[in-house]
């Protein structure tokens, strides 16, 4: 069971208290009819699936109630940093490299 | 440390018998309260303090209490204010009064969760049986409260003392939450 | 009841509690300290079983958890379990125990004749034959496979133990309780830390309990555990947990523990659980896991009486128990010449110690010489005799890279040393690598990879001393990395077991018949030296490859035990170094774990909440049948007087549309959602348009996916500019309240608009039928009930029975009809009232089922029943509920993907059976033959299906490839028994004006 | 190949083994192939197996990073079954049935095949809908399964609770009696000899890192640790690593991986004659031929290639286990493991060609790869043989995300009212 620190609460929480709602920075497009199938498509299914590091959403589903997100090494499920829902992605190399990959 | 509940927010509910008394440990419901969800930027948080009585927490996990009021930090944008059940109407009222020139939500909640005081030298091993957090007083030191799981159900926990705590759950999990907690503790009793 | 083997004097068992046992039914004593194995070593018995594949008599090899031999069922209260290892058991009053895996007894068992015909059974023979006749596999060869495996007995009654869970956490959590745990423990705790202490054993101490030949701070070994541990138990920030099994190392340092409560006690008190589940977070943990002893593997290696040295020391030194009168030791390192001696020390003849060694040292030399005990250097064991306990070995002495007979040396009791193992599983489990350690020939954890360290044996480091001084070390780093300081505690230093030398792998050479004996590597699964090198043979040499194919390390002593000689025996095969061929994965858990452990508490009413409404107890004593939706108890339908299903639910629905029905609909979702934005907001989510619905007015609710599909349904009702009271699903209600919260936050934070979920406020009960209005009105103050002021789809403000209402004028049945929300505590009352007033109105209480057919009466879909998560609006002919001006709605997009507007989708149709009296079943399939070949694509599947009172006939509803456009024809429903034809319709029956809801 | 039977078997005991020979050769790569298939778990190997038998193909390699069988196929609970509720998949898994039902015989490996069923507890009415739904599909597919009350799911499974006092009484049961279990070992075993026999290279230990395209974007071959190898089409079958494959051609997939956990425990005397899967309350439990109780667990809810999991998923599956078999709260846990499987939005399959002229993908299997592995090997080598999808396979192609029609077999669990 993973142990999450959640950005809001500033406390770290056992993974119970979470949700984990996938790959992070996939916004939906702002005018969705503008978009071709294949771009549906995109937004709707496909995923990086990294081996490595990924940003994702996670929700402090039983704790604050916020979503925030999460940059973790799929390899060694550690988190590598956890940021505010409207934040910036971090550059997922950089921490690659520090997390020895 | 005394109990920081001083006021009648949460009492025992003398219509209701204890659910468990035992020498290290006891669970008795808790008399009804008014509660409501507050929900607010922070334009609205002076406001909301005005209206409410009580300064608005913006400390995460923490709480404000004054007499007949407390106000708990829940999410970032998120508290629950308690009061009692007779002044419920009136803070209602209060609230969107002095809220009315800021997007907020006020919602009364104050049937969805009921409360039960949990207290005794062994209350937080009984609570650790299904709260997956750390209770020990340096990592949840009195005051704290918290929204967190007892076992397979979400509940609300705020402590009062270093050997009470308040633990609410919505209505329909409180049989769950409090036939657990009696049967843990079963094992107590034995010599 | 004498206990032969049992020494005079000395061991840690409590010599004035004699208790009572049975073994196979025989009466047997031991006493209070001792395990079942060491009690029955003191009876003189050996022999406690069988082996898992060719039956082979077998002993007791160790004195600890990884035993693979010595597995026996438990008798209580009637039932068996299976598989607990002698040496963990511990003996009280009336204990009773079976020895497994023979039949009909475990002194002579049919099953040995597998080691007759063994020479058919090589590894992995199975995979080469019994595939002909092919019939024969599932008929006779399987069965008979699967009776000749397994160990124990299963359990075959209901387990009544508890078992419990606590969830903890410490700043430094220490497994393992010998010198190096105990020094840990100590050094941590004196710093302030909260420890947690944990052995797997019922005493803690570890090896210091046998350890008769040192001091440590002048005082003997298992005195300065009896003062450690006082000082510990002292400490208020140290839990200490004997027979507690750290069994389970997860990510960031979390740790599972299994304590056993009352395993161990004659008379449990039943309140006390039987085990519990400790799931412990900690900051910092130190593994102190000890080194086990291996094996020699030389032909016969298996035969009871043969035991590794340690474990005789064990016997002797902790239980007071000699494991022979005579006893061989046959060793490759120092430490078992110590076994030799204690036990010689104590009256056995030791009839040779047998080292592997050319030069053992002069200093053991010496001492043996002085105890006048036989030496033979350069020697092996090369086969045993004897049939249930060893009676004779055989010598060889090594000439080169061979072996030459050396004779035969009588003995009871034969007692081994390969050398030592450092534990690491634990360190295994928490992801870090073990490395080659070239001068202990083993492997020893490397880099931590979590917050952990590993201490003493466990790390290589062996003798007292030395553990002690490495355990101090870790509990001080541990603290200061826990918590960022130590204490300054004082370090005991010990005087005497010094590490020992030596130490071997593999397969001793022998001068046997090689395809003649048999060499165990693997007891418990009956696995040789041969087999290892059979599997390389025939091409499996990845270890892995091996592991499987031998089954080798698969025991439940999860390999700990037969590992490494496996390994080397393989790269010897492989003629490469053992680091290139690798260990295989150690996995949790680190001994079997119950299986009520992990289960803890979730049984019967806790295994998931039960969530009942006010009406529960109401319903319950009409003697409602209840149905499970979502966590959810529903009153499902209440029969009257013998009645069945049928007939209540006919009785059910005739009454609401004769006069009224009463309807608990609390348990659907109720989320309130509040701000200047919350019509936006809603414009958003659903498919519908909301900016112009008027407050005190309703309006049904679509809520897709992205993807176009229906999800979700429900009516909401705007109580303000600013107010929305939202409906959802009753399985629906957490899903949906998350997937707004995803598009709130994520998606559009900038909307002025926050969701509550209310679901729980309000306890609804539904009062729908003619009569509704005339029932409710009398409670209802504050609300105009006329059809003008409050139509078809209002919602209002009031109070109800004196308590603020929520008032919705909605239906669901095709009636008038009402749903009053009062607050959650006052729904009891509130609807003890109405049931009595519907009752005064000849109306009638109905459940899910009667609702379930009213609205089909009305065609009213159930998201989940005629949609599946594959349904569109269109498909279910809902077009209407889709805003047509709105720009974008979740699932907008998704709908004009090509194969959501392509023809030939299914759509909803009406379904009448040429016979009014025949009911559909749900899910049958439509087709357009009567009947179809086997792989006829189905047109479409039967959604719901009913007999419906209202229509005096059944009804059902169904999606059928472009229904809509077949209204008229007629399709089949291929049953078993033949089709049944139907006619397609239009997908509603009652009332398609709608008058009666109007009212 | 030296044929295997128990005659030979007598004969080898005679010259105590030492003269059988190796299962599969262990050969340096070539430098260039045919076809490449990326993955020497069951699908790969079976793949390269139907390539070479029944395509007459030659000259193919099988790659695999690890040792053959090390992925999933020698991580899963092996449970077998077709009754799926759409035709597309009931259709697929019913080819693998019929193939499971004789593969010892055409492999000459014992891959112990055991038919002894598959039931699928029902636990509310909602349950009793979809699974009656199933049964009707199938059977208008041609598909066996069938419905029993509790009392007959009893009947065939005795061990299990059908009290109506608890939390969740079973309903009812959906039974399929030619699904069942297989050694999983055996399966990527058997295919990696019958494979090799046939002259397919299994070469192990040999990761792949890249993906070589030519200039008109076809598949060019596979940089490996062993150098390039050149191939005129590549077969990725990859399982949780699909993804990271894939994204080498410069191809993102509709996949997650996530950790799946299983379980075993100790070895008791047969208890358990059958297959039973609930999902509703997350439990399958099977007996295995060594006495083991096998038990699949959940999956964690985010991506992982760390196989391992959570011991809250293993609490939430033993939980269930015990509610519907009392008697084994006393059994052990043995020994618990973690696989990592690829889940697709519909968690139904892919078996198709890739926007990549000669690239060919086979994954998305999910919790539920092993009972297909047959199936999906044939299908999947018709598909890279003839460059054309299998007709079987057509279904399951990368196109129905764009076009929305997805075969979702998890969509029927929606509960509602």
């Amino acid at each position: 069971m993973l142990l999450i620190q959640c950005p809001y609460c500033g406390v770290e929480r056992p993974e119970l208290e979470f949700s984990c709602r996938g790959e992070a920075h996939i916004a939906r497009p702002a005018d969705p009819s503008a978009t071709t199938d294949e771009q549906w498509a995109e937004y709707l299914y496909l995923r990086t699936n990294p081996k490595g590091v990924i940003a994702e959403r996670w929700r402090h589903i039983h704790g604050c109630g916020r979503f925030f997100n999460a940059l973790r090494d799929t390899v060694s499920d550690k988190f590598l940093m956890v940021y505010k829902a409207g934040e910036p992605k971090p550059d997922p190399a950089q921490f690659s490299k520090e997390a020895g990959r | 440390m005394a109990d920081i509940l001083t006021s009648e927010l949460y009492s025992a509910d003398s219509s209701q018998a204890p659910l468990l008394v035992l020498p290290d440990v006891t669970i008795m419901p808790a008399a009804p309260a008014a509660r409501v969800s507050l929900r607010c930027r922070e334009t609205g948080l002076a406001l909301a303090a005005k209206a409410f009585g009580t300064p608005i927490p913006q400390t995460p996990l923490t709480a404000e209490t004054a007499a007949n009021r407390a106000a708990f930090w829940l999410g970032p944008d998120e508290w629950m204010l308690v009061a009692p059940e007779s002044q419920l109407a009136a803070i209602l009222s209060d609230l969107e009064t002095h809220l009315d020139a800021v997007p907020h939500s006020v919602v009364d909640i104050s049937h969805r969760q009921d409360a039960v005081l949990v207290s005794g030298p062994r209350a937080g091993w009984l609570l650790n049986t299904g709260v997956p957090i750390d209770l020990h007083e340096s990592a949840f030191a009195v005051g704290t409260v918290t929204r967190t799981l007892f076992h397979k159900t979400p509940i609300m926990l705020w402590r009062t003392g270093p050997d009470s705590f308040v633990v609410e759950a919505w209505g329909s999990f409180m049989d769950y939450v409090t036939g657990l907690l009696v049967q843990s503790a079963e094992e107590l009793k034995a010599a | 009841m004498s206990q032969p083997f049992r020494i005079e004097k000395g061991g840690r068992i409590d010599r004035a509690a004699s208790l009572s046992f049975t073994f196979d039914g025989e009466r047997l004593s031991g006493h209070a300290g001792d395990t079942l194995a060491s009690a029955l070593l003191a009876n003189g018995i050996h022999l406690v079983g069988r082996s898992f594949k060719y039956h082979r008599p077998r002993g007791i090899l160790t004195a600890g958890s990884e035993e693979p031999n010595a597995l026996v069922g438990i008798c209580r209260k009637g039932d068996q379990t299976p598989n607990l290892r002698a040496t963990q058991v511990e003996v009280y009053e009336g204990l009773e125990t079976v020895s497994q895996n023979r039949f009909p007894s475990r002194g002579f068992d049919v099953g040995a004749v597998n080691d007759l015909l063994s020479p058919l059974f090589p590894a992995g023979f199975y995979y080469k034959t019994f595939m002909w006749p092919k019939a024969f596999w599932d008929r006779v060869y399987e069965p008979v496979i699967r009776a000749a495996a397994g160990l124990g007995n299963p359990p075959k009654n209901p387990d009544h133990d508890t078992y419990g869970n606590l969830y903890a956490h410490c700043d430094v959590l220490v497994i393992g309780s010998g010198p190096a745990g105990l020094a840990a423990a100590l050094a941590a705790a004196d710093s302030g830390a909260r420890v947690i202490l944990c052995d797997e054993q019922a005493e803690f101490g570890g090896s210091l309990l046998t350890e008769t030949a040192a001091t440590i701070d002048g005082t003997a070994p298992a005195q300065w555990v009896a003062d450690t541990l006082e000082k510990l138990s002292a400490n208020g920030n140290v839990t200490l947990l004997p027979r507690t099994t750290a069994f389970g190392y997860f990510a960031q340092n979390f740790v599972a523990l299994a304590q056993r409560i009352t395993d161990h006690v004659s008379e449990p008190d039943p309140r006390l659980p039987r085990e519990r589940l400790w799931q412990v977070r900690a900051r910092e943990v130190v593994i102190a896991a000890g080194a086990i002893e291996r094996p020699m593997v030389f032909p016969e290696n298996d035969r009871p009486g043969i035991m590794l040295a340690e474990a005789g020391r064990t016997y002797l030194n902790r239980y007071g128990v000699k494991v022979g009168h005579n006893v061989l030791v046959a060793t490759a390192c120092d430490t078992a010449w110590q076994a030799a001696f204690d036990l010689a020390d104590h009256g056995v003849t030791i009839a040779a110690i047998a080292d592997v060694r050319e030069n053992p040292p002069e200093a053991l030399q010496s001492i043996a010489k002085a105890r006048g005990i036989r030496v033979e250097k350069g020697c092996v064991v090369t086969g045993t005799t004897g049939r249930k306990r060893i009676s004779a070995a055989l010598l060889g002495r090594l000439r080169g890279n061979g072996v030459a007979a050396a004779g035969e040396v009588a003995c009871d009791a034969l007692l081994m040393s390969g050398g030592w193992t450092p534990t690491v599983s634990l360190y295994s489990q928490s992801r870090g690598k073990v490395v080659w350690n070239e001068s202990l020939g083993t492997f020893v954890p490397g880099q931590s990879v979590q917050n952990e360290r590993s201490a003493g044996a466990c790390l290589g480091i062996y003798g007292l001393n030395a553990a002690l001084e490495d355990g101090y070390a870790a509990g001080e780093n541990a603290a200061k990395a826990a918590i960022g300081r130590s204490g300054t505690v004082s370090r005991a230093q010990a005087h005497g077991a010094d590490a020992g030398e030596g130490g071997i792998l593999g397969a001793l050479p022998h001068d046997r018949d090689p395809s003649k004996v048999k060499a165990f590597v693997d007891y418990q699964n009956d696995v040789t030296a041969k087999d290892v090198k059979l599997a390389v043979r025939e091409g499996m040499h990845s270890i892995e490859h091996i592991k499987r194919y031998t089954t080798t390390g698969m025991a439940t002593d999860q390999g700990r035990l037969s590992n490494l000689n496996a390994l080397d025996i393989a790269s010897k095969a492989l003629d490469k170094p053992v680091t290139d061929v690798g260990l295989t994965t150690f996995r949790q858990p680190y001994t079997p774990t119950t299986f009520g452990i992990f289960a803890n508490i979730s049984r019967g009413d806790f295994f998931d909440p039960v969530r009942k409404t006010p009406s529960h107890d109401f319903v319950a004593g009409q003697d409602a049948a209840f149905e499970d939706v979502g966590q959810w108890k529903r009153a499902w339908y209440l029969p009257k007087d013998g009645e069945d299903m049928h007939q209540a639910v006919a009785r059910e629905c005739e009454t609401v549309r004769k006069s009224a029905g009463l309807f608990d609909a609390s348990t659907l979702g109720k989320i309130e959602v509040v701000g200047p934005d919350a019509a936006e907001f809603l414009e958003r989510m659903y498919t519908n348009p909301w900016k112009k619905l008027a407050p005190g007015r309703c309006r049904y609710g679509l809520l897709l996916n992205d993807a176009g599909f229906i999800i979700d349904d429900g009516v909401v009702g705007r109580l303000a500019e600013d107010r929305f009271h939202v409906t959802t699903t009753t399985g629906g209600a957490a899903h949906v309240f998350a997937t707004m919260e995803d598009y709130l936050q994520t998606e559009w934070p900038d909307l002025d608009v926050w969701i509550t979920s209310i679901t729980e406020q309000y306890a609804v009960c539904a009062v729908q039928g003619p009569k509704a209005r005339d029932i409710i009105a009398p409670f209802v103050e504050g609300i105009d009930l006329s059809a003008d002021a409050f139509p078809h789809m209002s919602v209002g403000s009031g109070t109800f029975c004196g308590v603020p209402c929520r008032l919705f004028r909605i239906s669901f049945t095709g009636e008038l009809g009402f749903e009053v929300n009062v607050p959650r505590r006052h729904g009891k009352m509130v609807w003890d009232k109405l049931a009595k007033a519907v009752a005064e109105q000849e109306g009638v209480i109905y459940g899910t089922e009667t609702m379930h057919v009213l609205r089909a009466d009305k065609g009213y879909i159930i998201v989940g029943q005629e949609t599946d998560g594959t349904v569109t609006p269109d498909d279910v002919g809902m077009n209407w509920a889709i805003g047509k001006n709105k720009a974008d709605f979740v699932g907008k997009r998704g709908l004009a993907r090509p194969d959501l507007v392509a023809g030939g989708r299914k759509q909803l149709v009406g379904l009448l059976t040429k016979d009014p009296k025949v009911v559909l079943e749900e899910g049958a399939q439509v087709t357009k033959l009567a009947n179809p070949p086997a792989g006829t694509p189905a047109e479409g599947h039967v959604t719901s299906a009913y007999h419906s009172p209202a229509m005096g006939r059944s009804i059902a509803l169904a999606l059928v490839k472009d229904g809509r456009r077949l209204t008229g024809e007629t399709l089949n429903i291929p049953m078993p028994n033949g089709a049944i034809p139907v006619e397609v319709v239009e997908p509603f029956f009652y009332d398609k004006e709608g008058a009666r809801l109007n009212g | 190949m030296k044929h295997y039977s128990f005659l030979e078997l007598a004969k080898n005991a005679f010259s105590a083994h030492q003269n059988w020979g190796r299962q599969w050769r262990a050969p340096e790569p070539k430098a260039e192939y045919d076809i490449v298939i990326v993955g020497a778990g069951g699908h790969g190997l079976g793949t390269a197996y139907y390539l070479a038998k029944e395509h007459g193909l030659r000259n193919i390699a099988v790659l695999e990073k690890g040792w053959l069988g090390g992925g999933n196929t020698g991580r899963n609970t092996t449970i077998i079954r077709s009754n799926y509720l759409w035709e597309e998949s009931a259709a697929l898994y019913n080819h693998s049935v019929k193939l499971w039902d004789g593969l010892s015989q055409d492999l000459n490996y014992n891959v112990m095949y055991s038919a002894r069923g598959v039931m699928m507890l029902a636990h509310t009415v909602h349950d009793i809908q979809v699974f009656k739904r199933h049964v009707h599909a199938n059977r208008l597919a041609g598909v066996q399964n069938e419905w029993l009350t509790p009392e007959e799911a009893k009947e065939y499974c005795p061990p299990l609770n059908i009290s109506k006092n608890i939390r969740y009484p079973v309903v009812g049961a959906a039974l399929q009696r030619v699904g069942g279990t297989a050694r999983h070992d055996a399966v990527a075993w058997g295919y990696a000899r019958a494979a090799d026999d046939l002259g397919v290279d299994i070469i192990q230990n040999c990761a792949v890192t890249g993906i070589r395209r030519a200039a008109d974007g076809s598949v060019e071959g596979v940089d490996t640790a062993k150098g390039f190898i050149k191939a005129k089409k590549v077969g990725v079958v990859a399982a949780g690593h699909t993804s990271v494959l894939m994204e080498m051609a410069g191809i993102r997939m509709p996949l997650e991986s996530n950790p799946l956990q299983a379980l075993v425990s100790e070895p008791v005397k047969p208890a358990f004659p059958c297959v039973v899967m609930s999902n509703t309350i997350h439990a399958y439990i099977s007996q295995s031929d060594k006495g083991e109780l096998v038990i699949g667990a959940g999956t964690d809810q985010f991506v992982s290639y760390s196989q391992t999991g959570g011991i809250h998923i293993t609490n939430h599956t033993i939980d269930a286990i015990c509610e519907l078999f009392p008697m084994f709260r006393r059994m052990r846990m043995l020994r618990n493991w973690g696989g990592i499987v690829d889940v697709t939005p519909d968690r139904s399959p892919i078996i198709a060609k890739t926007p990549v002229p000669g690239l060919f993908v086979n994954c998305g299997w999910g919790t539920g790869g092993f009972k297909a592995t047959p199936g999906s090997a044939h299908v999947f080598a018709h598909t890279i043989a003839k460059d054309e999808p299998h007709p079987i396979a057509a279904p399951f192609s990368l196109e129905r995300f764009r076009t929305g029609r997805l075969i979702d077999e998890a969509a029927a669990a929606a509960v509602a009212h």
